[in-house]
């Protein structure tokens, strides 16, 4: 495996002119990869002609790993593939588990998955918006939006000690119980996230520079985030109504009321501020969760430290930051499953990329590849 | 929708359909033979399954199971397409036309199990490195380099 | 070969101790304080060493001042997985940080290989397997105080190096395990 | 000979200059930002981090000093000394007394406005020797946007030209009238806009853009070379900022003495503080984007503004 590249190519333009094209290597280590991703944009001029998205660079393969693993060895596996929200792949991983092996979720842990996953939604929303804005050069806004995710992960490491790959979520419940006053300090949160959220929807929402930079590119039309299978912000970003919370409700959700947000342009813009005005519905979410949440087990009862399921397959999918993350689970009735599978939302988007920048500018290729947020952990798993 | 009311609904909007359609473990399948995979493809999404949400295979032995995952938002439900391949000589007609979708995961699927899918654009691998040997995912795969995990449960 | 590399042999040929003396001091202080990560984000541990740099554990204090550039780092941070597929690239952004240059090896997955160890086809075990590793931090993923700290620990290092080849030559025959007629550092390539 | 051997020392004091300035201007920048971020800055390296930005150049003169195999020899190393010389020329024009600048030459305004202009072959060249599409491509977006900045910069200037009669800096200084700051300040607004752009600082800062191009036309200069280009962007940003003091606010609002003094380095100060408080709140712009800031808003408006200062110099007999 070789990094070379030829840095000029010539080709024939439509109208029979050859072009003098030039091939830019982005990547693997690049600041606006938001990790391993590489991009070979082939330019004439400034504009983008065409864009190979490659990636793979940090493909582990947790699904062989897993074939060896019993089905509770697997989780902290699971907080690797989107490292970014480690909550949602322990949830989708342990959903599956329960509907292979028939396991009941007592209410109060479906309340408490629900409410630390929104507040995840929160943390990976602000890391996406960040980062995006920190590929158009507004750091500032990286470190503002920072600010927010770090009271989230701060409300995490009281929960269960552990600031990034939480292994929360357990097949049949939550690792342990909420500690003392937690919901305290997590309505503290959300009764004052609210003010930061608008700093920021002003400071680079409300931006001129910014708007000139975000609208109009990377348009992504209804259709095609359908049929790509674009899921999560990009796809609600280009208006497709789609949300599993609202449209394939699982967990408590049904009881929830909240509002799927949705953008009118499919641009970079408003798949970036639908992030944000989700988060204004997560913490929507959140205070009722914990309105709505009683006593009772957190776990379920007369669980097997050795799940063994019966064979069969089973599927299951939750609605995560980047779209609907689903897991394929194969039984063959030993201790380990038998095939493990990824749906990866993050991977389904970021194939979008050699079809939105092309036209574009190299100033527009990092805009686009930052309103994708891709996640390369669950992108290459 | 539940499962008794889409396989009546599938039935009456597709005929042709319907003999395969089968309930597996609290999931819809429609189970076809991989040569008709295109045509089933083409008529399920007609009848409104305009979602591929996921492409996978398992490997169990004498046969590949290939694993489609269709989502439809007017019927408001899923169903799985399932089809086997040999391993000997894994050929199957790619989706990419049917669902753009498929793009990037039947190269996953490439990639990992060595499936071959025909009519596919671009079909390289996507994973690992242009020169890797062999297909991981497939339960005969071994490799020196890999260190297998002591069996203790 | 850097103009300190030329001034060090002159140094080291004459009876110039008291000069060498200083100007190590000044040297090691600079590198010490001045230790600019080449942020090597590769996986998980990328969201700490991203952390550690943002205003909470704020990064800047120590001087330490991340550059996306190789050119223009001297320390690089490896934050996470390395595979197989991304090797040589870590290998050619290492080759092109000039010299002195340091690697920090963050997390267990750069340590011996971590959670990815057992039956994986496609991870490097161990960045120790094909750069030189000065400091390593262990953590799945380590907090950014740990980063901070294996930073410190590096700087504690930086301070020991002198210009002079004779005198580093000597401090690492002081290391232990360092093999007889060991030359120079790891970081030196020649 | 006397000229020669005052041009000389004047020369090396302006480079001595350049360093102070970006010793300075790096620690400011780098405190300012943390201000803003919410962040502490430099604290370990002497008083309030004060050193940091000593450390910092001791060890990248004391690194080791690559020159890529593929790159165009000669033209890369004296790429950044085409760089250096223009900007640390033109600190030697600004007026800082009364009736005084080091080079008291009858073109001083123009001279400043001028001959920086030369550093866009420094950057062009250093992006091209490379040999490295990132640097290509920040060496060929430095030149466009600092030629087209060069228009309405020098055009703001010269509605002061007017006014005063004269293209002397010194000239301008001294005659500074305190009716002038409202008659000139769209005048001020696009010297600082395009100040800013022409010395590639963000939101202007494309050519070294860091989440496009890494780092743009000096990617792949290490060691004392980066140092010599970053030593210029602060340079040029302490020289934008006294000159914009000593011309739009006669330097101390046209106050003699220790106070004068002390007024003229305060507003100096206020101008680089609002240029680095404007990098750290606005995102970068797009290379079209800014083309069309320079050419359909910035110029018109420098344009009205001498139309201004024609108008009042024709009507209001001051001199």
């Amino acid at each position: 495996m070789t990094l070379n590249i030829e840095s000029r190519t010539k080709t024939v333009s439509e109208t029979g002119l050859p072009v003098d094209e030039i091939v830019v290597n982005i990547g693997p280590s690049h600041p606006s990869t938001h990790g391993v991703g590489r991009v070979l944009v082939h330019l004439d001029g400034d504009i983008v002609v065409k864009a190979d998205m490659i990636v793979g660079y940090l493909h582990r393969g947790i699904e062989k790993m897993a074939e060896n693993r019993t089905y509770l060895q697997v989780c902290p596996l699971t907080d690797r593939l989107d490292y970014v929200g480690s909550m949602y792949a322990n949830w989708a991983y342990c959903r599956a588990v329960e509907r292979l092996a028939g396991i009941r979720v007592p209410e109060r842990a479906e309340y408490i998955r629900v409410i630390v996953c929104e507040l995840q939604r929160i943390a990976s929303h602000m890391m996406g918006i960040g980062s995006a804005a920190a590929d158009t050069g507004a750091t500032t806004m990286f470190i503002y939006a920072f600010d927010v995710r770090e009271r989230i992960i701060e409300l995490f490491e009281v929960l269960c000690g552990s600031r990034l790959t939480y292994n929360y979520v357990r097949p049949g419940g939550v690792s342990m119980d909420l500690p003392e006053g937690w919901t305290d300090d997590v309505l503290k949160f959300t009764s004052t996230v609210r003010r930061p959220l608008d700093e920021m929807d002003k400071l680079f929402f409300g931006n001129t520079i910014a708007r000139g930079r975000l609208k109009g590119v990377g348009v992504l039309s209804a259709e095609d985030a359908v049929a790509w299978g674009a899921s999560g912000p990009t796809a609600r970003g280009s208006g497709v109504n789609w949300d599993l919370r609202k449209h394939d409700p699982y967990s408590v959700y049904p009881r929830m009321e909240f509002d799927v947000v949705i953008g009118d342009n499919g641009d970079a813009y408003d798949r970036d501020r639908v992030r944000l005005l989700e988060c204004y519905e997560s913490v929507k979410i959140i205070d009722q969760a914990i309105s709505q949440m009683s006593g009772g087990a957190y776990k379920a009862d007369g669980l097997a430290r050795l799940i063994t399921p019966p064979p069969g397959d089973a599927y299951d999918h939750i609605e995560s930051a980047r779209g609907s993350l689903g897991v394929y689970l194969v039984s063959d009735g030993s201790p380990r499953p038998y095939r493990m599978k990824v749906r990866s939302p993050a991977f389904c988007n970021l194939a979008l990329v050699p079809k939105l920048a092309v036209g574009h500018t190299l100033a527009d290729l990092v805009v686009v590849l930052g309103s994708l947020d891709p996640v390369f952990g669950e992108v290459d798993r | 929708m539940n499962l008794d009311e889409l396989q009546h609904r599938l039935s009456e909007l597709s005929p042709v359909l319907a003999p395969f359609f089968s309930l597996e473990f609290g999931d819809a399948v429609v189970g076809v033979s991989s040569d008709k995979l295109l045509e089933t493809a083409r008529e399920l999404r007609e009848i409104g399954f305009d979602r591929l949400g996921m492409v996978t295979a398992v490997d169990r032995g004498e046969f590949l199971t290939l694993v489609y995952r269709l989502q439809s938002r007017s019927l408001s439900s899923a169903l799985f397409v399932k089809t086997k391949v040999s391993p000997a000589e894994p050929h199957v007609a790619s989706l990419f036309e049917v669902w753009p979708a498929a793009n990037w995961q039947e190269r996953e699927v490439f990639d990992l199990f060595g499936i071959v899918f025909d009519g596919h654009p671009d079909l390289r691998r996507i994973m690992l490195p242009d020169d890797f040997d062999g297909h991981p995912l497939r339960k005969d795969y071994d490799n020196p380099a890999m260190i297998r995990r002591p069996d203790y449960i | 070969m850097a103009i300190v590399d030329k001034l060090g042999a002159a140094l080291d040929n004459g009876a110039a101790g008291a000069i060498l003396t200083s100007v190590d001091a000044l040297a090691d202080w600079s590198r010490g304080q001045s230790l600019w990560p080449m942020p090597m984000g590769t996986a998980c541990c990328a969201m700490e060493l991203i952390a550690a740099s943002f205003s909470k554990f704020d990064f800047d204090r120590l001087g330490t001042f991340p550059r996306p550039d190789p050119r223009h780092t001297d320390v690089m941070v490896l934050a996470g997985t390395i595979t197989e597929k991304m090797k040589p690239a870590v290998k050619r952004l290492y080759d092109q940080m000039p010299d002195p240059k340091w690697v920090v090896a963050m997390g267990n997955c750069t340590v011996p290989g971590g959670i990815f160890y057992y039956d994986t086809y496609s991870v490097v075990r161990g960045a120790d397997s094909f750069l030189p590793v000065d400091v390593y931090i262990s953590g799945c993923p380590p907090r950014p105080e740990a980063l901070q700290d294996g930073i410190l620990q590096l700087r504690e290092l930086v301070r020991t190096e002198s210009i002079s080849r004779g005198k580093r030559h000597a401090r690492n025959l002081l290391l232990p395990g360092a093999p007889a007629g060991a030359s120079d550092g790891g970081g030196d390539a020649e | 000979m006397t000229s020669l051997l005052w041009g000389a020392l004047v020369g090396l004091v302006c480079g001595i200059v350049i360093a102070v300035a970006a010793l300075l201007g790096v620690w400011a920048e780098r405190k300012v930002s943390a201000r803003i971020q919410l962040r502490l800055g430099p604290q370990e390296s002497g008083p309030f981090g004060l050193l940091q930005t000593l450390a910092d150049t001791v060890k990248l003169v004391l690194k080791e000093d690559i020159t890529p195999t593929q790159v165009d020899v000669r033209i890369f190393r004296l790429a950044p000394l085409l760089v250096f010389v223009p900007a640390a020329a033109s600190l030697s024009v600004i007026p800082l007394a009364r009736g005084w600048a080091p080079f008291n030459i009858a073109t001083g305004a123009l001279f400043f406005l001028a001959v920086p202009a030369i550093s866009v072959i420094g950057v062009l060249l250093a992006g091209w020797s490379s040999r490295n599409t990132f640097a290509s491509i920040g060496g060929i977006r430095g030149a466009s946007q600092m030629i087209s900045y060069e228009l309405p910069r020098t055009l703001s200037v010269l509605s002061l030209c007017v006014l005063t009669g004269s293209v002397s800096a010194v000239t301008i200084h001294d005659s500074f009238r305190w009716w002038w700051i409202p008659l000139n300040a769209m005048g001020f607004l696009v010297y600082f806009i395009a100040s800013i752009a022409e010395l590639n600082r963000g939101p202007f800062d494309l050519p070294e853009a860091e989440s496009e191009l890494v780092a743009g036309y000096f990617a792949d200069y290490s060691g004392i070379r980066w140092a010599v280009f970053m030593m210029v962007e602060y340079g040029g940003l302490v020289a934008a900022a006294f000159f914009g003091a000593a011309v739009f606010f006669g330097g101390g609002l046209g106050i003699g003495g220790p106070v004068g003094a002390l007024i003229f380095v305060g507003i100096a100060v206020m101008i680089v503080v609002t240029m680095m408080w404007v990098k750290w709140t606005y995102p970068r712009m797009r290379p079209d984007q800014l083309m069309n800031l320079a050419w359909k808003v910035l110029t018109p408006m420098a344009l009205v503004q001498l139309l201004l200062a024609g108008i009042v110099t024709a009507v209001i007999p001051w001199h």
